[in-house]
């Protein structure tokens, strides 16, 4: 190929940041009357959109084949994003921002884009590269997504009781490590792993047993999918009216949720090994036993993780909505309500974050043991295309 | 006609049947007034609705309205309808709750989502930590209804002289089996359902003059729903999308609100002290940490009464 | 009928018919054999003639609707019972979970048999199949024909005194086909095990057999019995010989005539 | 499959009449459910019992035990409602109310169901899209796909009210709000589902397309979409329930609309546990007639593509 | 290096390696081939030789590592971009949700042939396999055989001059298979097309070729070239010849030395 391909986001970083130097950084100050600042009057802006627009047309050229290349755009983009955190809290811009703003975090925008795909695209067979490279890819992603939700929130001037910057919140969240410990082992460790645990154990335990006697797999298995679809948040205020104030109701709505997911995936589990296997089993005379913990047991497993990473999320949620309903003053969904009607949003969402963290936390560790139990099936060996 | 949305601070129910009425009887449309209600819910906070273009006006609580004052939205109060406060903690008397001296190691049920303020004031008068400790009280969040109580989940819950504290009678305890603490009486009531808008709007003298007819045709809303409380009901009753009230319920509840009511809606500017004083009468955690500068105005309800 | 002493697999009027949705599948009707004990038959015949269904009959695996057919004597679910076949399917059927070893040493775990010595029938049984050295890997880390391979071994480590054996070799090439045809004939003559054998190939069938059955197509009957009787000890060598070439002549003889190309 | 009968020594033996019957689904889900409301009946017997055995003692009346267990199963308020009780309020409300009014529950499911399924049906479209996105765009597969399962730990329910708030700061009203929590809860097990479906072609048959030359356009309609075809229902079935969850949800902070979550909010405000049940047992059949439903498309739509059965 | 002008496809110096977790794995090294308009090659070598590799970088499936390789002159890519051969796969790879009609012509529809002239071509193919009135018929209503040969339709159906089969009869029985191979045979004797074959059976591999081609095992090398010189329409007696059991041998004895059996 002799003609040159031209890096189609580089070009749109170049253009972007071209005309954000052009266009007036900011709205006007309905005061005064006049422009509130100009990029003249910020250099480390006006600095940020040069380079943008330098490393813009030089990559528009070069293109982006190197992992090298791409860091130096990851670079100019922090860089770019630093600089417009500090055009908008120091030089008051929060608020105002103007079309000049929105097009440099554009080119930002297309930037980062641009070096996330490379490091995505990185193959390498070490696998310590790789697996820095793998995990890399969605942090950046994240923390770009943070950034724009601080530029937009501070941009455009969204009050802090509707939508706080994640600035703010992260300041709150450092701040109040005690109350979200507290509130965390409230919710979290009590009422969460006891009712994931009940509830998934139990469903375990009655699918093999509805699994042994046919006559429930037909009767029990169609009301169980209709149980499943009742809402949650029907449930909780009874569990409450049973079980009280504490953790147990909360457990009790966790055991509800968790139960038929569980119990559905392990039956069909219990008959995903094949006929063939079956048959093998058969001309060992196995006993129902013997068969149930050397072939069908196994063959479940994934069937059974699968049910066990979606219990994961579903607890948490669980076990925050039924603490609308009725709670002890700690807990992490008790705090939620409550500081949302004492118009501390942040605080709010210091708790989603904390059940955001915790959650994927707990789905990211049933998720490695499953990797560990189940390495032999076929979905973690490597893909050929 | 000028377009005003309001926002309730609960569901439709007879607590705010002077607004209903004020909408049913035309009194807004004679005000040339358009008005939308946006009835509230559990845990909708009227502040943030306002605080985000959701409403011109609200109703809500001044402890509430206050603190989200300290919080950055400048509420300011232009009426207040209701003169006394309805709030009172409801102890089943076999639990042996006979004063607020008995308070200590109980448990008793509050409403929080900015409801929880006027409780914490009391409780930090009488010197009381709500920390659930031995020398202190167990609080629970009280959920939606009077359950704890019948079910002795707690010891105490607060009630609404008109709302839950009937709740309890109908479910067949009888009044002599109560004992009830009224704020009012206990000397820590502060000032409930009154009209807030945003500060920043005042400065608008045609939104003034739009609150001023607003406010008057409310009253007169009010009025007519203290002199026909069984019809007032009714017209709530029409109100009510859940279709999930029931009318004796609701007659009593008029009944009961008449006797809170105000006759011109003018804020008692002794009152407000009263509130203010008691809610920075906190200890180490008041509601809010210093006087609140401009939080009312009489300029509405001069302009409703011209 | 009493069975004959001697007889291994004794089957009478056998028929088999599978009720499914769109009417009666007639798999195998009228079916007479006897297999005496220490012979090597082979079953040969069109794809879907119910060669596969016989041999799951004997193994109890499906149920005939007529006729009689007894297994050393006894009916086949006590032989299942018995344990006494060892049955090589056509596919490998391992467990993707357990290693090679764990697949080989499967039923000598359910049959309950001390963990040494089930180490050690493992070994002999791999390296009869020469996959010593594979001990740990997993299933899906060998080649098609390895993992047959141990299938075969996992048929073999338990020595029953009857293989059932469903075109094992079908999926290998041909030098390995022929180095694994002779390994099985010299187990088979040392032992002195029964064979039930299901293949495709006329040459293999030939070699491998003490006696030949050649199936028509559905309804599975039995169209021809051919006894060969070259030595125990045959060599790979014999398939040039005019008797050999004889025989499977009359074996394509007898599966052409199932087929419909008149040419 | 035949050899199962084979090793489950299958007792075939004499047909008798009941075990004909019991050998479908229906009978044995009748004796399930006549279990359940037995089981029902006790529970609701020995919940309620305290609370009426103390009105006894407040009354100074004296009881007798089927005096105690007629009235426990009459309550106004019970802990645990009877589930004829709970049957009569659904046919007052359902049939026995005209359909236009606020106190009919077909009217009130009628709200519910309209913004169920609006979300449904966005949650799915945005659940194929970025599944889509997701197989064919290695960036948005390693940068987006943690971020979608995070997401779900958000407990979105818990928001709901702010969410309802914020969009109405907005302008966005009434069916929006609730329909755009619905979306968030039901685009979550679709874009699983339909990333695992749309690789679930094997390699040989892309190997098949690349020989064709085919483009991404056409081996995406003629193989990735037909092979997601089962994972898309089976998703699809989640997703109509959790999103009936969503609409409830949102039904909650906006108080006093009307929805099954307002009845339930109504009910759970004023005690009224059997207004809580029949709304509840609503919601239930609601959202299994509409898994049905799914199933039902399901089947018409694997039978066109040749599904064996 | 130019190709030579009537060279299908020509390969010097071929090596591809792939790169595992495990370390690299050589498939083949140093491969040397010419394949010219009308011939029918075989290839012949024991299993995981990197038969179906060598295959697979013809087609642009997958990338060589080393050497030169060009199909009617250009790269691999663009031949296959060009549409310039019909693969067919060792499995039958049919897309269940389509009816056999429908699997046929999917190479058609993906070029954009319209509806007409697709059907009529479609039924020539599925005339071709002796497939006709099994238009409607799904994938899993037919036999493994019948599946085979509908794959094998689809890879005509498009009229390709070069094709690459890989074990296309593997699944086979013997007396269908002999069809088949008949039928292949008269195919290409009519058509002048270009093949290239992978196979197991050594007198299928004779039978049919005009050129065989034999591996070794891993890295994949080519060990024998062997050229026959049978007439374009031979018939199936041709296999009881001398000339045909030579050749026969001397396949055997190339792939012999490439396994370890030294018996
Ligand atoms: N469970 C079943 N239900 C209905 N029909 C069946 C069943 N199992 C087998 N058949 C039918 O019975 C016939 C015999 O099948 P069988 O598997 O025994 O053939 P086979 O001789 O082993 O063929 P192949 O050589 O292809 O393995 C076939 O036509 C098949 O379609
Ligand atoms: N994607 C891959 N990654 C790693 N190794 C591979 C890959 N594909 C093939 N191989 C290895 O390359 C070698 C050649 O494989 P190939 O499939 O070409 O063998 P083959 O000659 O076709 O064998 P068979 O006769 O069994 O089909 C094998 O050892 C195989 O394990
Ligand atoms: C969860 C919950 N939070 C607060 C209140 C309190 N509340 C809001 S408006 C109002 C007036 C009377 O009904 C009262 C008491 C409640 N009931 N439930
Ligand atoms: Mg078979
Ligand atoms: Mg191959």
């Amino acid at each position: 190929m002799t003609d040159v391909k031209l890096d189609k986001f580089c070009l749109v970083a170049a253009i972007a940041a071209l005309l954000a130097l052009i266009f007036p950084l900011s709205g006007v100050d309905p005061e005064s009357g006049k422009q509130i600042a100009f990029v003249s009057d910020i250099p480390g802006i006006a600095v940020a959109m040069a380079l943008c627009v330098i490393a813009g047309a030089a990559f528009t050229w070069l293109g982006v084949g190197h992992i090298q290349y791409a860091a130096i755009i990851l670079a100019v983009a922090v860089f770019g994003c630093w600089q417009a955190i500090e055009a908008l809290y120091d030089y008051g811009i929060a608020g105002h921002a103007g079309t000049g703003f929105w097009l440099f975090i554009l080119s930002l925008w297309a930037f980062v884009w641009r070096g996330i795909d490379v490091v995505a695209r990185y193959r390498s067979l070490e696998t310590a590269k790789q697996q820095s490279a793998n995990i890399l890819v969605p942090i950046a992603f994240g923390v770009w997504l943070l950034f724009l939700w601080e530029v937009i929130v501070a941009g455009f001037g969204v009050p802090q009781v509707l939508l706080p910057a994640p600035s703010a919140i992260g300041v709150r969240f450092v701040n109040s490590t005690d109350i979200l410990a507290a509130d965390f082992h409230q919710t979290f460790i009590k009422a969460v792993i006891s009712g994931y645990v009940i509830g998934c154990g139990s469903a375990f335990i009655v699918a093999i047993a509805v699994d042994r006697v046919p006559f429930l797999k037909r009767g029990l298995l169609p009301l169980g999918n209709m149980v499943s679809a009742l809402p949650i948040i029907g449930v909780a205020p009874i569990m409450v009216m049973w079980f009280g104030f504490d953790w147990q109701s909360k457990a009790a709505v966790i055991v509800i949720m968790t139960f038929f997911p569980m119990l559905v995936n392990t039956v069909t589990g219990l008959n995903a090994a094949g006929a063939l296997e079956k048959d093998l089993m058969a001309t060992y005379a196995s006993g129902y036993w013997s068969t149930l913990f050397r072939l069908r047991l196994p063959a479940a497993m994934p069937f059974v993780f699968n049910a066990l990473k979606i219990n994961s999320t579903l607890a948490l949620i669980g076990a925050i909505v039924a603490e609308f309903f009725g709670t002890p003053i700690v807990g992490m969904g008790f705090r939620i309500s409550t500081e949302v009607g004492r118009m501390n949003v942040d605080m709010v969402w210091a708790e989603i974050a904390l059940a955001a963290l915790a959650g994927t936390a707990f789905y990211g560790a049933v998720a490695y043991v499953e990797r560990k139990a189940t390495s032999w099936h076929p979905s973690f060996r490597v893909r050929r295309h | 006609a000028d377009e005003v949305t309001l926002q309730l601070k609960w569901v439709t129910q007879a607590q705010f049947a002077g607004y209903y009425v004020a909408q049913d009887k035309g009194f807004y449309e004679e005000a040339g007034l358009d008005v939308t209600i946006n009835p509230g819910g559990p845990d909708i906070a009227p502040p943030q609705v306002i605080a985000g273009g959701g409403a011109d006006v609200i109703v809500d609580w001044m402890p509430s309205a206050l603190a989200s004052r300290e919080k950055g939205v400048a509420l300011v109060n232009i009426a207040q309808p209701f003169a006394k406060s309805g709030m009172m903690l409801t102890c089943l008397k076999e639990t042996g709750v006979e004063s607020p001296d008995d308070f200590p190691g109980r448990t008793l049920g509050v409403w929080f989502f900015g409801n929880e303020y006027p409780f914490l004031s009391w409780m930090s008068k009488l010197g009381i930590p709500t920390d659930g400790g031995e020398k202190g009280v167990t609080v629970l969040k009280q959920g939606f209804n009077v359950d704890p109580l019948l079910q002795k989940q707690a010891d105490c819950i607060s009630t609404m002289t008109y709302n839950e504290y009937w709740q309890v009678i109908d479910a067949g305890i009888t009044e002599d089996q109560l004992n009830v603490f009224k704020y009012e009486d206990q000397g820590v009531a502060t000032l409930e359902d009154g009209l807030y808008v945003l500060e920043d709007n005042l400065k608008d003298e045609a939104f003034v003059e739009k609150m001023g007819r607003f406010v008057a045709a409310s009253m007169k809303g009010w009025q007519w729903a203290k002199e026909n409380p069984e019809d007032a009901a009714m017209i709530v009753l029409d109100n009510d999308a859940t279709g999930a009230q029931t009318e004796k319920h609701q007659i009593r509840m008029m009944q009961e609100i008449a006797k809170l009511l105000d006759d011109d809606g003018k804020l008692d500017e002794a009152a407000y002290q009263r509130t203010v004083d008691s809610l920075l009468s906190g200890g180490s955690d008041p509601v809010i940490t210093k006087k609140p500068e401009g939080a009312w105005t009489h300029a509405v309800t001069d302009k409703a009464s011209m | 009928m009493p069975a004959s002493a001697d007889a291994v697999v004794d089957i009478q009027k056998l028929s088999l018919t599978f009720q499914t949705a769109d009417g009666p599948v007639y798999a195998l009707s009228d079916v007479d054999l006897k297999i005496e004990r220490g012979e090597f038959v082979s079953f040969i015949g069109p794809s879907g003639c119910g060669k596969t269904t016989l041999l799951r009959v004997i193994a109890d695996l499906e149920k005939a609707t007529g006729g009689d057919i007894s297994i050393n004597g006894v009916s086949p679910q006590e032989a299942r019972e018995n344990r006494a076949y060892g049955y090589v399917f056509q596919a490998p059927a391992l467990l993707p979970w357990r290693s090679i070893e764990r697949n080989v040493t499967l039923p000598l775990e359910i049959m309950e048999i001390p963990r040494e010595e089930r180490i050690k029938r493992g070994h002999e049984a791999l390296k009869l199949v020469e996959l010593n050295g594979f001990e740990k890997k997993f299933p899906w880390q060998l080649s098609g024909g390895m993992q047959q391979r141990a299938s075969i071994a996992r048929a073999l480590s338990f020595d029953a005194d009857l293989l059932l054996m469903d075109e094992p070799f079908g999926a290998l090439d041909e030098i390995v086909r022929d180095h694994l045809n002779e390994q099985l004939l010299k187990l088979w003559a040392r032992t002195n095990k029964t064979v039930a054998f299901v293949t495709h190939s006329i040459p293999e069938a030939v070699y491998l057999s003490t006696k030949i059955v050649v199936m028509s197509p559905r309804p599975g009957r039995i169209i021809d019995v051919i006894k060969t009787d070259f030595p125990k000890d045959r060599g790979l060598d014999i398939r040039e010989t005019p008797e050999f070439l004889e025989v499977a002549h009359r074996v394509r003889k007898g599966l052409r005539a199932g087929h419909s190309y008149d040419e | 499959m035949t050899s199962n009968a084979a090793t489950m020594n299958g007792a075939i033996g004499g047909e008798s009449l009941w075990s004909r019957l019991m050998s479908g689904q229906a009978g044995p889900v009748t004796v399930v459910l006549i279990a359940l409301f037995v089981i029902w009946y006790i529970g609701a017997v020995f919940m309620n019992a305290p609370t009426q055995i103390d009105r006894y003692n407040r009354a100074g009346e004296t009881w007798t035990t089927t005096r105690l267990i007629e009235d426990t199963l009459a309550q106004e308020r019970p802990i645990l409602p009877a589930p004829h009780q709970v049957a009569q309020e659904m046919y007052k409300t359902i049939f026995a109310t005209a359909i236009t009014s606020k106190r009919s529950l077909v009217y009130h499911t009628w709200v519910t169901l309209s913004s169920t399924l609006l979300g449904f049906v966005i949650g799915t479209a945005l659940g194929i899209l970025l599944a889509v996105g997701i197989v064919h765009v290695i960036t948005l597969e390693k940068s987006l796909m943690p971020w979608v399962i995070s997401s779900q730990t958000i407990p979105i329910l818990a928001i709901a009210p702010m969410i309802v708030v914020v969009l109405g700061a907005i302008g966005l009203k009434g069916l929006v709000p609730k329909a755009i929590i619905s979306t968030y809860l039901c685009f979550f097990p679709v874009t699983i589902s339909m990333v695992k479906g749309l690789r679930s072609p094997q390699v040989i048959q892309l190997d098949l397309m690349w020989t064709y030359n085919a483009s991404k356009w056409q081996t995406f309609w003629a193989l990735r979409l037909p092979s997601a075809m089962p994972y898309l229902f089976a998703s699809l079935k989640v997703a109509i329930a959790i999103s009936l969850v969503g609409a409830i949800v949102g039904e909650l902070p906006t108080g006093a609309q009307a929805g099954l979550g307002a009845r339930l909010l109504a009910g759970s405000y004023y005690g009224q546990t059997i207004q809580i049940w029949s709304a509840l047992l609503t919601a239930a059949f609601v959202a299994a007639i509409m898994v049905v439903l799914v199933g039902w498309c399901e089947r018409r739509v694997l039978a066109r593509m040749g599904v064996r059965g």
